[in-house]
């Protein structure tokens, strides 16, 4: 046979031939770059410390990524981004006041524990940022829980420390919350600008949503969890939410309030710890809402999207074992 | 463990081989329970180690020294009665004498009555032996009990309370965590990986985290 | 009525979730450790041990009750509630293995290893301390052993999705399953406070 | 109106407009081709000639061997010069006849029939049979045993598949829009054949052009439709096809025809009216040559048997260095080792990549379960976790995700972010596995 004059060495592979743009890094960085508006509005509001305690948890996490790598003989994964979203993730739930060893341990808790001890990404079994965040928080409780008033103080109060919106609710009461943010309005406008006592990533809702927004649009994240989870909070949290019977709750205070902006669009939407199936995903989304308004309403903690979230990666084995997709074309048993 | 039932056996290898090699918790990785409940304070890990020694070995040298009048269709109901015995007689002891610790710790002192290590030391060794043998067997059992009880109390008391048996060592913020389920539960399973990478590492073992059992 | 039912809700839940005995409690370690690696003996295990545990627990309470309390006996609970376990399981293996081969076949390899599971000698010891009447016992029997269940299928669950996971040698089997445990144990702190007992 | 279409799927960037625009050319007469006598599913052809007949276009060369077969026919005349094994597509060794082009065209006995459209059903059949039809989207599975369904699953509906979703090619394309009477024509065929009263081309709505021209050749027809399709990799797979069009579900491991529909391809439909029309067989066929390595990517209607390196010299060679030749479309297509194959009843394409185009394919990372490969499989698999799976060596648990039911597109491949293998692993489990 002829043979073509420039032929040369042919590539063989099998099919496909062509992949798609996408890439890990590039997925974990974009969503690293959503969460620039929250960074942004907490060091406007916490002022230069809260971007050191992001650097450090950075740090600690790249760290921590390498050294287990290190030590275990693996291929280094410090550039996929995915530590670096890590440690961003984590600083975000931190309160600006904390100690800086921190979010060195913490962070540590998070990469090496929890994710490189599982085989690193992809196969942990629970969000490492939150779980690096209920460590630190069991660990050092009352670290955890002093939180500073933003820069331009509350109306009526310049004091130092103060409590989180929804530890005055449970602590106090409605009322206490209503004296202290003047009326329900600007307690509305409050916590959806971020001016409020909190962790550094979930005090200003319209920041997190505009990122949100952002991942949604990208298609990186998609509506399943976030919204089952939002409405299963709103939902329970009018039922059950009123100090005077049920259906007396404020469920806009609960949807701005506490880490569940940023819970819902951030954490719970963690490829890795979420089912892959969009039934599973709603499922998910739903049991994430009923225990965040149960230990919100009932338990110990005042607030609980960190614990639900962490809750329910433990069920999403057994969610995705359950749950699979669903098989085009009917099967041939039945059809028989 | 067929080569511990051989003729001679020195009484030192028997005792090394429940410390190291046959460690209940790290190797065998059974009886778990207490090594998370009680090794919050190095104090509370040592007397339940104690406890668990005692009883293996009376139990290894009762059995041992009934084992030619044991019919063996009812042997296992006998051995829960020798056994169940013996945690008796520790917990009536500890009552009387140690009544602050027990109350940290009745329930899993009592509870030692269902530790598979001791039934299984029993079934396999002391029922095969002579008393001194077994009377060895259950001291080195116990002791590696009781050494692996210590090592992840001295961790666990010592990140969570910054103290060790009671004495404050260091004065920085104790990590509270440590105290609590999540901390032993870690301490165990880290500690246990190291063992493993020595293992791996330094012997050229093949990391064996126990088949795991009852 | 209506209180002494959410009480019996609250000693449920209690018993299952928020006092869980692996979680909380640190007990039946080596059932839990021992038999969550596949799916199925964990549902297995469940079944059986729920079971077992329930009626055990009134077996105990009876024999607490109307013999042990009046005859002053109490010192030796030990070795008669385990004797009723030992003969309890006994007996239920041989009835099964008569009137269920089916069901023996499943479940009956399990039965042989709970009567070395501390749960099931925890149980009717806690209820002793604790004075809990015949309706209570038999409730947070069945609490803790459904919350037992619980742990156990989410273990297995997550042991199955470890099989298929690169995790480093030395941490590969039993260490990370107790890292797990332990990880677990943390979210379940969230419970903490949910219902004061 | 929204367009039809599945669940999942991609849509990868076609490059269809590097050929898409350029008429079907009819390539220069190659000097010798090389037939291969396997050109379809099923058994191999039993060679009728020997080295130094003299033959004829048309003329038999290889008889089929069973039911699920097809003849070969030679696509020059001249004379046989040897009888051996060569290379296929998929890189295995089938026998071949080498026969010498003497130039003259003769054609053997050929009967024009104006009035095919009156000949019984069976007889029609008979023709596409004796033509050696397959079916020309890639699968070349023999059209005549399509065609004769079982009596216990009549057949209502036919469908001509237009989609071509394979990016680059655009040999159904040009033929939709440059003989769109033909197409028509080769779905009457197979209406009558099957007795049907419904039919239906289905083409992917970023072909307007061929959408138009369809639609002006089917106007006046009651019975045939033709429906535009979402643009959507895999569009043109027969069972998403078939729902798509009819909403009907293929069964798991069922057939079309268990559900009362039969797809056959544009390319099949014109040969199919050549066969009725003029007792044609199929001996040419369009392939689309192109891709960034060639210099004029285009359309060329080629003999069977012709060597790719002539199809690629006859669009003016390759361009920049060529890394990789796939025959057929970028997803499914195989890359070839070697540039001496030929072209087949199912070649598609010729695609040359570049080194632009190249994506290499080594190294891949974790699943981090983005479930992006859950939501484009079109069978609606989980290929995350038969890829886990099978990278663990865990092959049995594969079945109970549905290992069979893959018929491997690559679509999950393709979105993977991690660049994981999936549908290779997919297909190492399948072969390990036993059904």
């Amino acid at each position: 046979m002829a043979v073509a004059k420039n032929e040369r060495e042919l590539i063989v592979t099998v099919s496909p031939h062509i992949r798609d743009e996408e890439t890990v890094s590039r997925i974990m960085w974009t969503v690293s770059l959503s969460l620039l508006p929250a960074l942004v509005m907490a060091v406007y509001f916490f002022g230069p410390r809260a971007l050191y305690v992001t650097a450090l948890s950075i740090i600690g996490s790249l760290f921590s990524e390498w050294f287990v790598e290190k030590i275990t003989n693996r291929e280094f994964t410090v550039r996929d981004g995915s530590a670096f979203l890590t440690g961003l993730l984590f600083a975000m739930t931190l309160p600006a006041t904390v100690p800086f060893y921190i979010p060195l341990i913490g962070s540590f808790v998070a990469v090496a524990i929890t994710k490189q001890l599982f085989g690193g990404i992809g196969y942990n079994i629970f969000n490492p940022a939150l779980m690096g965040r209920a460590f630190v928080l069991i660990t050092w409780p009352r670290a955890m829980t002093s939180w500073i008033v933003p820069t331009a103080a509350f109306v009526g109060l310049d004091a130092k420390t103060t409590a989180t919106p929804l530890s005055l609710l449970k602590e106090e009461g409605m009322h206490k919350l209503i004296e202290v943010f003047g009326d329900k309005m600007n307690l509305y406008t409050d916590l959806f600008i971020g001016h409020r006592a909190g962790s550094l990533g979930e005090t200003s809702v319209i920041a997190l949503l505009i990122g949100a927004g952002f991942l949604l649009h990208k298609r990186y994240i998609t509506w399943h969890i976030p919204l089952s989870f939002l409405t299963t909070v709103a939902v329970f949290a009018w039922i059950f939410g009123g100090k005077e019977g049920f259906f007396t709750g404020d469920p806009t205070l609960h949807l701005l309030s506490g880490g569940l902006i940023i819970g819902a669009f951030f954490m719970a939407t963690d490829y890795v710890t979420c089912p892959s199936v969009k039934s599973g995903q709603i499922l998910f989304g739903i049991g994430c809402g009923l225990l965040t308004i149960l230990i919100r309403l009932k338990s110990g903690y005042p607030e609980g999207v960190m614990f639900a979230i962490l809750l329910m990666n433990c069920f999403t084995p057994l969610i995705e074992r359950n749950l699979k997709s669903k098989v085009f074309g009917a099967r041939k048993e039945a059809m028989q | 463990m067929n080569h511990l039932q051989q003729e001679k056996v020195s009484y030192w290898g028997l005792i090394k081989n429940g410390i190291f090699k046959e460690n209940t918790i790290f190797r065998l990785v059974i009886s778990l329970c207490p090594s998370i409940a009680v090794t919050n304070s190095v104090r509370n890990g040592f007397l339940l180690g104690v406890a668990v020694l005692f009883v293996q070995t009376m139990v290894n040298s009762t059995v041992a020294l009934l084992r030619n009048f044991i019919h063996p269709r009812i042997r296992l109901p006998i051995f829960m009665l020798i056994i169940s015995g013996w945690v008796t007689v520790v917990d009536l002891l500890m009552q009387a004498y140690a009544r602050a610790a027990y109350k940290e710790m009745g329930l899993y002192i009592e509870i030692i009555v269902a530790f598979a290590s001791i039934l299984a030391r029993a079934e396999m060794f002391a029922s095969k032996n002579k008393v001194g043998a077994a009377f060895f067997d259950g001291l080195g059992s116990g002791l590696g009990f009781l050494v692996a009880l210590v090592l992840i109390s001295f961790f666990r008391e010592l990140l969570g309370r910054g103290s060790l048996w009671g004495f404050q060592i260091v004065h920085t913020k104790p990590m509270l965590i440590m105290l609590m389920p999540t901390g032993g539960f870690l301490v165990v399973g880290l500690l246990m990986g190291f063992f493993n990478w020595i293992d791996i590492n330094f012997y050229g073992g093949k990391g064996a985290g126990g088949a795991g059992g009852h | 009525m209506h209180d002494e039912f959410i009480k019996l809700f609250e000693l449920f839940i209690a018993a299952s979730v928020i006092n869980n005995f692996v979680f909380t409690r640190f007990l039946g370690l080596c059932i839990f450790f021992g038999v969550s690696k596949k799916m199925e003996t964990a549902v297995g295990m469940s079944i059986t041990f729920t079971s077992v545990m329930v009626v055990s627990a009134a077996l105990s309470w009876i024999l607490l009750t109307y013999i042990m309390i009046p005859l002053d006996l109490t010192f030796l609970k030990i070795v008669i509630f385990i004797g009723i376990v030992a003969a309890f399981v006994q007996a239920s293996d041989t009835i099964m293995r008569k009137i269920s081969p089916g069901l023996y076949y499943k479940l009956g390899i399990y039965l042989a290893l709970i009567s070395t599971n501390c749960i099931i000698i925890a149980v009717p010891l806690i209820m002793t301390t604790e004075k809990y009447n015949f309706i209570e016992s038999l409730v947070f029997a069945l609490g803790s052993g459904i919350g037992f269940a619980i742990s156990l299928t989410i273990m297995a669950s997550i042991r199955e999705k470890l099989e298929l996971a690169d995790v480093p040698r030395p941490f590969r089997g039993m260490p990370i399953a107790w890292i797990t445990t332990a990880l677990i144990a943390l979210a379940f702190t969230g419970f903490s406070g949910l219902i004061t007992m | 109106m929204a367009l039809l279409t599945f669940m999942g799927g991609v849509h990868p960037p076609d490059h269809k407009e590097l050929s898409s625009g350029v008429s079907i050319k009819k390539a220069s007469p190659p000097s010798r081709v090389l037939i291969q006598l396997s050109q379809h599913i099923g058994a191999p052809c039993k060679c009728t000639v020997q080295i130094g007949q003299e033959v004829k276009k048309g003329d038999l060369i290889g008889e089929p061997t069973g039911f699920v077969s097809a003849p070969v026919h030679t696509s020059v005349s001249g004379k046989v010069v040897a009888l051996m094994d060569a290379p296929n597509a998929m890189g295995r060794m089938v026998p071949a006849v080498v026969i010498e082009n003497n130039g003259k065209e003769e054609w053997t006995q050929l009967r024009d029939n104006p009035d095919y459209m009156k000949l019984p059903p069976e007889e029609l059949k008979g023709k596409i049979k004796d033509a050696g039809i397959v079916g020309m989207g890639g699968a070349t599975f023999p059209t005549h045993v399509k065609l004769s369904p079982p009596k216990e699953k009549p057949i209502d509906v036919v469908i001509i598949n237009g989609a071509e979703c394979e990016p680059y090619l655009t040999a159904d394309h040009r033929l939709m829009v440059e003989t769109p009477q033909d197409v028509i024509e080769g779905l009457k065929i197979l209406m009558r054949v099957l007795g049907v009263k419904k039919g239906y081309v289905g083409i992917e709505a970023n072909k307007p052009d061929a959408i138009e021209k369809m639609k002006e050749a089917a106007s006046g027809i009651r019975d045939i439709e033709v429906s535009p399709l979402e643009v959507k990799y895999p569009q043109g797979a027969e069972k998403m096809l078939i729902k798509a069009i009819t909403g009907r579900d293929v069964p798991a491991g069922g057939l079309p025809m268990d559900i009362g529909v039969v797809v056959q391809n544009v390319g099949t439909a014109v040969a199919i009216y050549e066969a009725c029309r003029y007792g044609k067989p199929l001996i040419e066929r369009v392939v689309t040559v192109t891709g960034l390595g060639i210099r004029n990517p285009g359309n060329v209607k080629a003999r069977i048997g012709t060597p790719i390196t002539e199809l690629i010299e006859d669009r003016g060679g390759f361009a920049d260095s060529p890394v990789k030749v796939v025959l057929g479309g970028p997803m499914m297509g195989f890359a070839q080792y070697t540039l001496d194959v030929p072209v087949t009843k199912g070649t598609s394409g010729v695609l040359v990549m570049s080194e632009k185009e190249y994506v290499p394919s080594g190294k891949f990372g974790h699943c981090i379960k983005c479930g992006r490969c859950v939501d484009a499989c079109p069978m609606g698999l989980m290929p995350s976790m038969l890829s886990l799976f099978a990278e663990r060596g865990f092959y049995e648990e594969t079945k109970e995700y549905n290992l069979f039911d893959c018929f491997e597109c690559g679509t999950c491949t393709y979105v993977c972010p991690s660049k994981r293998p999936i549908v290779q692993f997919i297909r190492l489990a399948k072969s390990l596995v036993k059904r």
